[in-house]
């Protein structure tokens, strides 16, 4: 099973190869896209057989690559499995809407080589079965697609963007390179068959957890990780950045979990602890974050920050129930964390492709320059009105799910012995609320500002409905969060060997269930029927609908706005991004943000315009990135002076390195 | 036989809300006017109205798209759905394991979730007011709902409305610090979601006050209708929610005699009466407060839930 | 091995090169500098050749000539046309006055000695001395090549340092001709060297003050 | 003896025939050939090597560990003498240099050869010195070559630096060898490695300790260790690029090789000082240290000097750390630098003659105006940067897992200092590479063969290294302990 997976990626490093080679640039977008579709959609076949086939017995194989003595390891596992279908779907979709989105592309050849190259990063990191492997193909991955965050290289933010975001992200590497030193031991048992074997002391395993929530934390986006994500993720294109928010934070997911749970053996209960607050954090200052921006990818982005704190959210129930040897309830945390990861990677794509579609017809990515895009690109408007619908976790939509399972493990948490977790749990369970709220009002402004009300400028103006290509990957991923939210109860059952093979339990079988209906622990005491609420929704509808068309009157008339009374023809009047936001601003922005708004209202009479002006910080980067980047640079600056010494003073250098050795043999013992 | 009954009692329950539902904002606004020692429009008055309003034609804004037509749909069916899984006179709905109490949480907020966008889509500077504040407002009332959720789901063990009211019926449960806070801070809540005074009022059009008028300020004829019927709908379903989780007696068991569904029956219309009559006496007794007082009126709310869980956290018998 | 008289005598000339190495450290006149060195140049050369003696190593007499011709007269004229030819002033600045580099060269010396006499006793006490005065000879040189801003006396310095070298390797008994040549060798080429750039410096330069040099240090700021 | 007939008397004969015949020859299509002749077949007789080792005689000695520094040496001497003639031939057309020099330029180039190849297949220590004496003076007189101030500045300090090492570096030699004729007996015996290496545990330890302080300042001035390190910047930014490809991929090699002799001599012996903690110190000092001296840089060719002196002390560290992993690791690190930093040498020297400057805020958008030479710049910095699947980042994977599991803080250190590297690297590089062009833009006629393939190598290396090579260098690795 391994090995064909494996051949994927071999084929996708040769398309890479390949866009090289051709010389014509339309031909080339064909080919790497076409390849990239077909291979990635082999590698889902694979991934799903591997998941749902009849052997559960994971495929290894070990290739003459890597280090030397060891070889390089490569291993198909139920884990592995899932998460390599998420990404071949993602990526097979990110090809689907590359095929038309890529005619845009104004640098294709900057972008060609990179994306299959990416690809087969991002689905060997999940087949990597040793340290060496697992780091080689995580750092290809951050390299190609910090080369595709380059791919626009004009623009000088990107350069920014692509710095940060590779500095971040060598960072993450050597914190796990450093996890890996203690995992092996220092006769170096690379392979993760010996890291298993191997004993760790307590304080050995502390370090580990922490190491990897730094390593695999920063390229998840983790907070205060983050920082890159929000401007790395927007930067690249379109099909990239739904590729880096929906697909490559779940690889650092996986990572997560595969060093956490496989690895490492069972935990402690504080690392919970860790976990979860870090988890809860994440998710409302990412949400936060969300709701302040106004730029349409960015926004987004911050949301792959929330979302990935709800999965750590998951991950950490899960943690804690483990170490209290509770296998059911950390069953139902970690397949809600697992069920979410799916859920995100859908429908965060679908709205990266839908903001690229806003993107490639106005040319615009702020939303305070759209508006009434719903008139001029129906289709897609609906597609990201689900997408919006579905993260916001409205019922019946896959959001929801996952979402709902987190609260039901949350629920199951009294049981748990441990008092700081007693305490915590209740107070993660109020972030994540609290964040889902915040969420549904985000993009509600999301929405609100970009497709509905009245066109805000020119460029809204000239939007046209987009290719069908990028159409049929957005309805694809539309039906999948409507599939995955009216029946989770199969893609819970398809995750249980996952979570089986990681905690030992398993969600009960919700394939028996009457009505499809799933079932957490027992019907008594909670269960949810996503179909049956889809179907008595859509009756009731219709049936208001067809009572009112039939017994009352279904006249129209078109008329001016009402708008109590005043209307202005001036779209300036609409609300905007920002001031959509201003309540909430008032609320957590002035904690949160050190928010400033200030006013200056010219006296009555007085012919000239009044100001507002908002001012925000980030307190993360003001508190920890911008005291390191002082540092460095007056460190840099303090040695600089020694280049730029006489030779004599060089030479008193040398002079007092021999003295200072020659005291040291004098005085050695 | 139970199937039958529990279909029966499910069909009831559904046409009891949607009937029950204007004349208890009707009741409302009723005792609001005696309070006020006013005549008071009749009880029949919201009857009136939403028939009046399915006939007229609807009045469409130009710039106004599918979704600002479809929306008043999805609310109503949303918050119909939603109304009809929580138990009024009975305990055993054919379909309560369908959703739980979370699960119509999420329902009222997706059709908040459209309301907003509707509220957006014309482009008028009041759509927008309305929505923003709408959506604050939420962002604050939904978690202090998801507080109060686990607060009675810890105590009842279930997030099954009709097992938590069976629970909540039997004697077991006693006094408790922790449902108090719930009640309480589900009170708070259910003002503000219903746009009651003193965080909003039904009543005003004066534009700067308004919230959930504003939202749905361009909306006329059968649109409108609907939405106003949603809005008394979801005034019910609070009521019933706190009837059924604080006052569960008299609500019928399963497999119950139809004798005893009369007395379950009656014994809702009472607790809505006192609902109505109550809530009605609040807001008279009470000013309208500004709009930014009301996060920390909320956040109070959440407060008091999240206080109540982390009761329930540190000792199960609070 | 011979006996005491022999071994005082290498003694006598050791110390003695660390005694002008002093003094070349305490000049601050460039001929005199220059002259100094012709001394150190002399007494190694004397010692080099006491060393043969004793140790009836014809070649090294090679050595004390080599260390005779070049050094104590060749380099010094050589040094000394120079000086006239670019007009160099003629005294030397220092970084460190006389006093604090004097105190500076004893405690080398202390040094040198503390690490030579860790050495166990069994290594021939002859060479085990010597290697000590070598080695303060060398440190002097350094110390003098760091203590002094003028190019010349910085050679002069660097070529003392060398000498201490020479000391060293002559005491080392039976060491193979191959380190005779290569230390002759590499004076030759220092030398040749130097020569070069102080003639490519003065197309380039006014002086060879070291100052003057350093304004076209690699990045300008 | 049939000695003669020897490869290794080839790889030594061949440079230093060379060197006499193109002193005399004139012209530059006919030296420049004849120069990539040479260095090829000198690289012909270095891989022979393989097959025939000569015994090991008081003078000449091949064994594991200095073979593999042969054949990497006469390897990059070929791919820069192909270089070096494409690049020559631009610089002669723009009259940097004039035939009569560049007569001089092919000798030395040459000598230069021949110099390393001696000092790594010497058998005696004396001779090593003498080997390396030479090559720092050709070095010298090469970057000297363009007469420029800086350029003058450069090879005066260099040269001044060099010489005080060499005269350290002598003076160490000539206590070992006090050290050793007290047991070994007077004469040429006590200089031979062969001979040295089996005796070393009875030599006085403190002699052994004194000696290797002197041996470590002499010799680390040459790998450029800090604070020993300040004529490398400017010999690397003022010499012809071939030379700074040279330096940094060879003779700093050279002199690690002659340190790490040594340090096996010390780790023979049981009373001696462990040679580990100095190299390491030392090492991390260097790593960091350059580390944040690359953020100032203006100057291209001087940035990627102190990228060397980074990465050397990254193989000193490794070095110092010993064990199986840390020396495998040091030897891989050591050859995939010379590599990359060669081929970042001549991506940087076409560069310069394309934008007629070294200054980097002259550069820009550079895979913009010249996509071929812009993303092998890059692939380059990446590579040295330490990002898979390139060949350094192995060997740093080795160097850091198997050092914090023994000393964490040491790896600590070690990660950090790469970071700052890895950051400052690629701040420059954005400039350089990204953004909109700057600066003029002539055509480059250039050869970006030996570029690429050395890059190629990187990149094999860093997926799959031959099992014959491996156990190679697990020999090499046990042989230094």
């Amino acid at each position: 099973m391994v090995l064909p997976a494996l051949a994927c990626a071999a084929v996708l490093i040769a398309t890479a190869a390949l866009a090289l080679a051709i010389q014509d640039v339309t031909r080339a977008r064909h080919v790497v896209y076409g390849m990239s579709l077909v291979t990635s959609s082999a590698l889902l076949v694979i991934a799903l057989l591997a998941l749902l086939g009849v052997s559960q017995t994971p495929s290894a194989v070990t290739l003459p690559l890597g280090i030397p003595w060891l070889g390089a390891r490569f291993r198909l596992d139920a884990l592995s499995a899932f998460f390599l279908a998420v990404v071949a779907l993602g990526a097979a979709a990110a090809s689907l809407f590359a095929v038309g989105y890529g005619r845009h592309e104004p640098s294709p050849r900057r972008v060609l080589p990179f994306y299959p190259a990416f690809l087969a990063g991002m689905s060997v990191v999940v087949l990597a079965d040793d340290a060496f492997t697992f780091l080689v193909s995580w750092e290809f991955m951050s390299l190609s697609s910090w080369a595709l965050v380059m791919a626009h290289h004009r623009v000088p933010d990107n350069v920014r963007a692509g710095y940060v975001y590779l500095i971040m992200a060598s960072f993450g590497t050597l914190a796990l390179l450093l996890m890996f030193g203690l995992l092996a031991g220092p006769d170096g048992g690379y392979a993760f068959a010996d890291i298993r074997a191997g004993q760790l002391s307590a304080g050995a395993a502390a370090a580990v957890l922490v190491l990897a929530l730094i390593g695999a934390g920063s390229k998840a986006g983790l907070v205060p990780l983050h920082v890159w994500l929000p401007l790395a993720h927007p930067a690249a294109p379109s099909h990239v950045s739904a590729l880096m928010s929906g697909v490559m934070t779940k690889v650092a997911v996986y990572g997560f979990v595969r060093i956490v749970f496989d690895l490492l053996g069972t935990p402690v209960w504080w690392w919970s602890m860790v976990v979860l607050a870090l988890g809860g954090i994440t998710a409302v200052m990412g949400v936060l974050y969300a709701l302040m921006q106004h730029d349409l990818k960015r926004l987004l982005a911050y949301h792959t920050v929330e979302n990935i704190g709800i999965i750590f959210i998951g991950l950490g129930l899960a943690l804690a129930f483990r170490a209290h040897g509770m296998a059911l309830a950390a069953a139902l945390a970690l397949t809600a964390a697992l069920l979410h990861v799916f859920n995100h990677s859908i429908f965060k794509s679908l709205l990266f492709f839908g903001a690229g579609a806003v993107l490639t017809s106005t040319g615009e990515r702020d939303m305070e320059r759209l508006g009434g895009l719903i008139h001029r690109m129906p289709q897609t408007a609906f597609v990201f009105l689900v997408g919006c619908a579905a993260i916001s976790a409205l019922p019946p939509l896959n959001g929801f799910v996952s979402e709902w399972l987190t609260f039901q493990a949350i629920l199951l948490s009294p049981q748990i012995p441990s008092w700081g977790l007693r305490l915590l749990v209740p107070a993660v369970g109020a972030l994540l609320a609290l964040s889902a709220a915040l969420a549904a009002a985000c993009f509600v402004k999301a929405f609100g500002v970009t497709f509905l009300g009245r066109t805000r400028t020119h460029a809204a103006e000239q939007a046209r409905e987009t290719d069908r290509f990028s159409l049929a990957a957005m309805f694809l991923f539309a039906a999948l969060c409507l599939v995955a939210g009216v029946l989770p109860g199969f893609f819970i059952d398809a995750l249980a060997p996952v979570v089986q093979g990681l905690v030992g339990a398993r969600m009960p079988a919700q394939s028996g269930v009457e009505w499809l209906s799933i079932v957490p622990i027992a019907e008594s005491r909670s269960s949810y029927n996503g179909l049956l609420v889809f179907l008595f929704m859509l009756l009731s509808g219709a049936l208001a609908a067809w009572a009112i068309h039939r017994l009352a009157s279904d006249k129209l008339r078109r008329a001016p706005a009402w708008d109590c009374g005043y209307p202005d023809a001036n779209p300036a009047t609409q609300y905007t991004a920002s001031s959509f936001a201003q309540p909430i601003r008032r609320v957590f922005g002035t904690v949160v943000f050190r928010a400033r708004e200030q006013v200056d209202m010219p006296s009555p009479g007085v012919l000239q315009p009044a100001r507002f002006s908002v001012d925000m910080r980030d307190l993360v980067w003001d508190a920890l990135y911008a005291p390191v980047v002082g540092g460095v640079s007056f460190a840099a600056e303090r040695l600089n002076h020694l280049q730029f010494l006489t030779i004599r003073q060089f030479l008193s250098m040398v002079f007092a390195a021999l003295v200072l050795l020659l005291l040291v043999l004098a005085i050695w013992p | 036989m139970a199937v039958i009954f529990e279909l029966v009692v499910q069909g009831l329950q559904m046409l009891l809300v949607l009937l029950m539902a204007p004349l208890l904002t009707g009741f409302v606004r009723k005792v609001k006017a005696r309070l006020l020692l006013r005549q008071g429009p009749p009880l029949s008055q919201p009857y009136r109205d939403l028939a009046r309003l399915m006939r007229k034609e609807v009045v469409l804004a130009e710039n106004a798209s599918w979704l600002f037509r479809v929306s008043p749909y999805l609310i109503f069916a949303a918050t119909w759905v939603a109304a009809s899984l929580v138990p009024t006179f009975g305990t055993r709905l054919l379909f309560s394991w369908s959703a739980d109490f979370i699960v119509i949480i999420a329902l009222l907020g997706s059709a908040r979730f459209f309301l907003a966008l509707a509220g957006l889509d014309v482009g008028t500077s009041f759509g927008g007011i309305g929505s923003s504040r709408e959506m604050m407002i939420a962002s604050l009332a939904e978690p202090a709902m998801i507080m109060i959720v686990f607060t009675v789901a810890l105590v009842a063990g279930s997030t099954q409305l009709s097992t938590m009211a069976a629970f909540l019926v039997s004697s077991e449960v006693g006094l408790r610090v922790s449902l108090g806070l719930a009640l309480f801070a589900l009170i708070m809540v259910a003002i503000a979601e219903n746009a009651r005074i003193p965080v909003d009022n039904p009543a005003t059009h004066l534009e700067l006050t308004m919230v959930h008028e504003a939202m749905v300020l361009e909306y006329s004829g059968r649109h409108l209708a609907l939405i106003e019927l949603s809005a008394s709908m979801k005034l019910l379903l609070y009521v019933s929610l706190i009837a059924c989780l604080f006052v569960p007696w008299g609500l019928v068991p399963s497999g119950g005699a139809v004798a005893l569904l009369a007395i379950g029956v009656l014994a809702y219309i009472a607790k809505l009466a006192a609902g109505g009559f109550l809530l009605a006496l609040f807001e008279t007794s009470i000013a309208k407060m500004r709009v930014f007082r009301v996060p920390e009126f909320l956040g109070a709310a959440l407060m008091l839930g999240l206080l109540a869980t982390l009761l329930l956290f540190v000792s199960r018998s609070l | 091995m011979r006996g005491g008289l022999s071994f005082d005598i290498a003694h006598l000339l050791a110390g003695s090169l660390v005694l002008v190495s002093f003094l070349e450290l305490y000049q601050d006149r460039l001929y005199a500098l220059l002259n100094m060195f012709a001394l150190h140049a002399l007494v190694l050369a004397l010692s080099v050749a006491w060393q043969a003696h004793v140790q009836d190593a014809p070649h090294l007499y090679v050595t004390a000539a080599i260390a005779l011709v070049f050094k104590a007269i060749v380099i010094p004229v050589a040094l000394h046309r120079i000086i006239v030819r670019l007009g160099i002033h003629r005294e030397i600045e220092k970084v460190v006055g006389v006093g604090p580099a004097m105190l500076l060269g004893m405690g080398l010396v202390a040094l040198s000695m503390v690490v030579m006499l860790r050495v166990t006793a069994d290594a021939d006490p002859l060479a085990r001395e010597d290697l000590a005065f070598a080695l303060s000879v060398v440190l002097l040189g350094l110390l003098m090549m760091v203590t002094r801003r003028n190019a010349v006396s910085q050679v002069i310095g660097f070529m003392s340092l060398e000498n201490g070298l020479v000391l060293a390797a002559t005491g080392a008994k039976g060491m193979p001709l191959v380190v005779e040549i290569s230390v002759a060798f590499s004076i030759l080429i220092a030398f040749i060297v130097i020569g070069i750039f102080l003639f490519r410096i003065r197309e380039r330069f006014d002086s060879v003050d070291m100052q003057a040099l350093d304004r076209f240090r690699g990045e300008r700021r | 003896m049939t000695g003669m007939f020897e490869p290794v008397i080839a790889v030594l004969g061949i440079p230093a025939v060379a060197a006499a015949v193109l002193a005399v020859l004139p012209g530059y299509r006919l030296t420049a050939n004849l120069n990539v002749v040479a260095t090829f077949l000198t690289f012909l007789a270095a891989v022979s090597l393989f097959f025939g080792r000569p015994q090991p005689s008081p003078y000449l000695l091949v064994d594991d560990l200095n073979n593999v520094f042969i054949v990497l040496t006469t390897f990059v001497g070929f791919t820069t003498s192909v270089f070096s003639a494409s690049y020559i031939g631009h610089e002669l057309a723009i009259g940097r240099l004039t035939p009569r020099v560049l007569r001089f330029y092919h000798a030395m180039y040459q000598v230069l050869m021949f110099a390393m190849n001696l000092a790594l297949v010497t058998n005696n220590i004396g001779v090593m010195w003498v080997a390396i004496e030479l090559a720092t003076l050709t070095t010298v007189l090469m970057v000297g070559i363009y007469r420029t101030h800086e350029a003058l500045e450069a090879a005066w300090k260099y040269f001044i630096l060099g010489s005080v090492g060499i005269a350290l570096a002598l003076f160490g030699t000539i206590l070992v060898y006090m050290a050793a004729r007290p047991v070994i007996g007077e004469g040429l015996d006590a200089m031979v490695w062969t001979v040295l290496v089996t005796r070393a545990d009875a030599f006085d330890p403190a002699l052994l300790n004194v000696a290797f302080v002197f041996l470590l300042l002499g010799y680390g001035t040459k790998v450029g260790l800090a604070p020993l390190h300040a004529w490398l910047p400017d010999a690397h930014a003022e010499g012809p690029t071939p030379i700074s490809a040279v330096l940094s991929g060879l003779l700093l090699n050279v002199a690690l090789y002659a340190l790490l002799r040594f340090k096996m001599l010390l780790a023979l012996n049981p009373g001696a000082l462990a040679p580990g903690p100095l190299m390491v110190t030392m090492g991390l000092i260097s790593l960091v240290f350059a580390a944040f001296m690359l953020y100032r840089r203006r100057d291209i060719k001087r940035m990627f000097a102190y990228s060397s002196i980074e990465h050397m002390g990254i193989i000193t560290f490794a070095f110092g750390m010993g064990g199986p992993l840390a020396n495998f690791a040091g030897l891989l690190h050591m050859t995939m630098h010379s590599l990359t930093k060669s081929a970042i040498f001549f991506a940087v020297g076409h560069i310069a003659q394309v934008k007629g400057t070294q200054r980097i805020a002259d550069m820009g958008g550079l895979t913009a105006t010249n996509p071929v030479l812009g993303w092998g710049l890059v692939l380059g910095v990446v590579a040295i940067a330490g990002f898979p699947p390139l060949g350094i980042f192995m060997s740093e994977f080795l160097v850091i897992t198997s050092t914090f599991a023994r000393a964490p803080w040491l790896a600590i250190a070690l990660t950090f200092g790469i970071l700052v590297g890895v950051a400052a690297l690629f701040l420059r590089l954005n400039t350089i590479a990204f953004g909109e062009p700057r600066g003029t833009s002539a055509e480059a006629k250039a050869s970006y063969v030996p570029m690429f393939a050395h890059l190629a190598l990187v990149f094999v290396a860093g997926i799959y290294l031959p099992p014959a090579l491996v156990t190679w260098f697990q020999n090499v690795a046990k042989l230094l302990g």
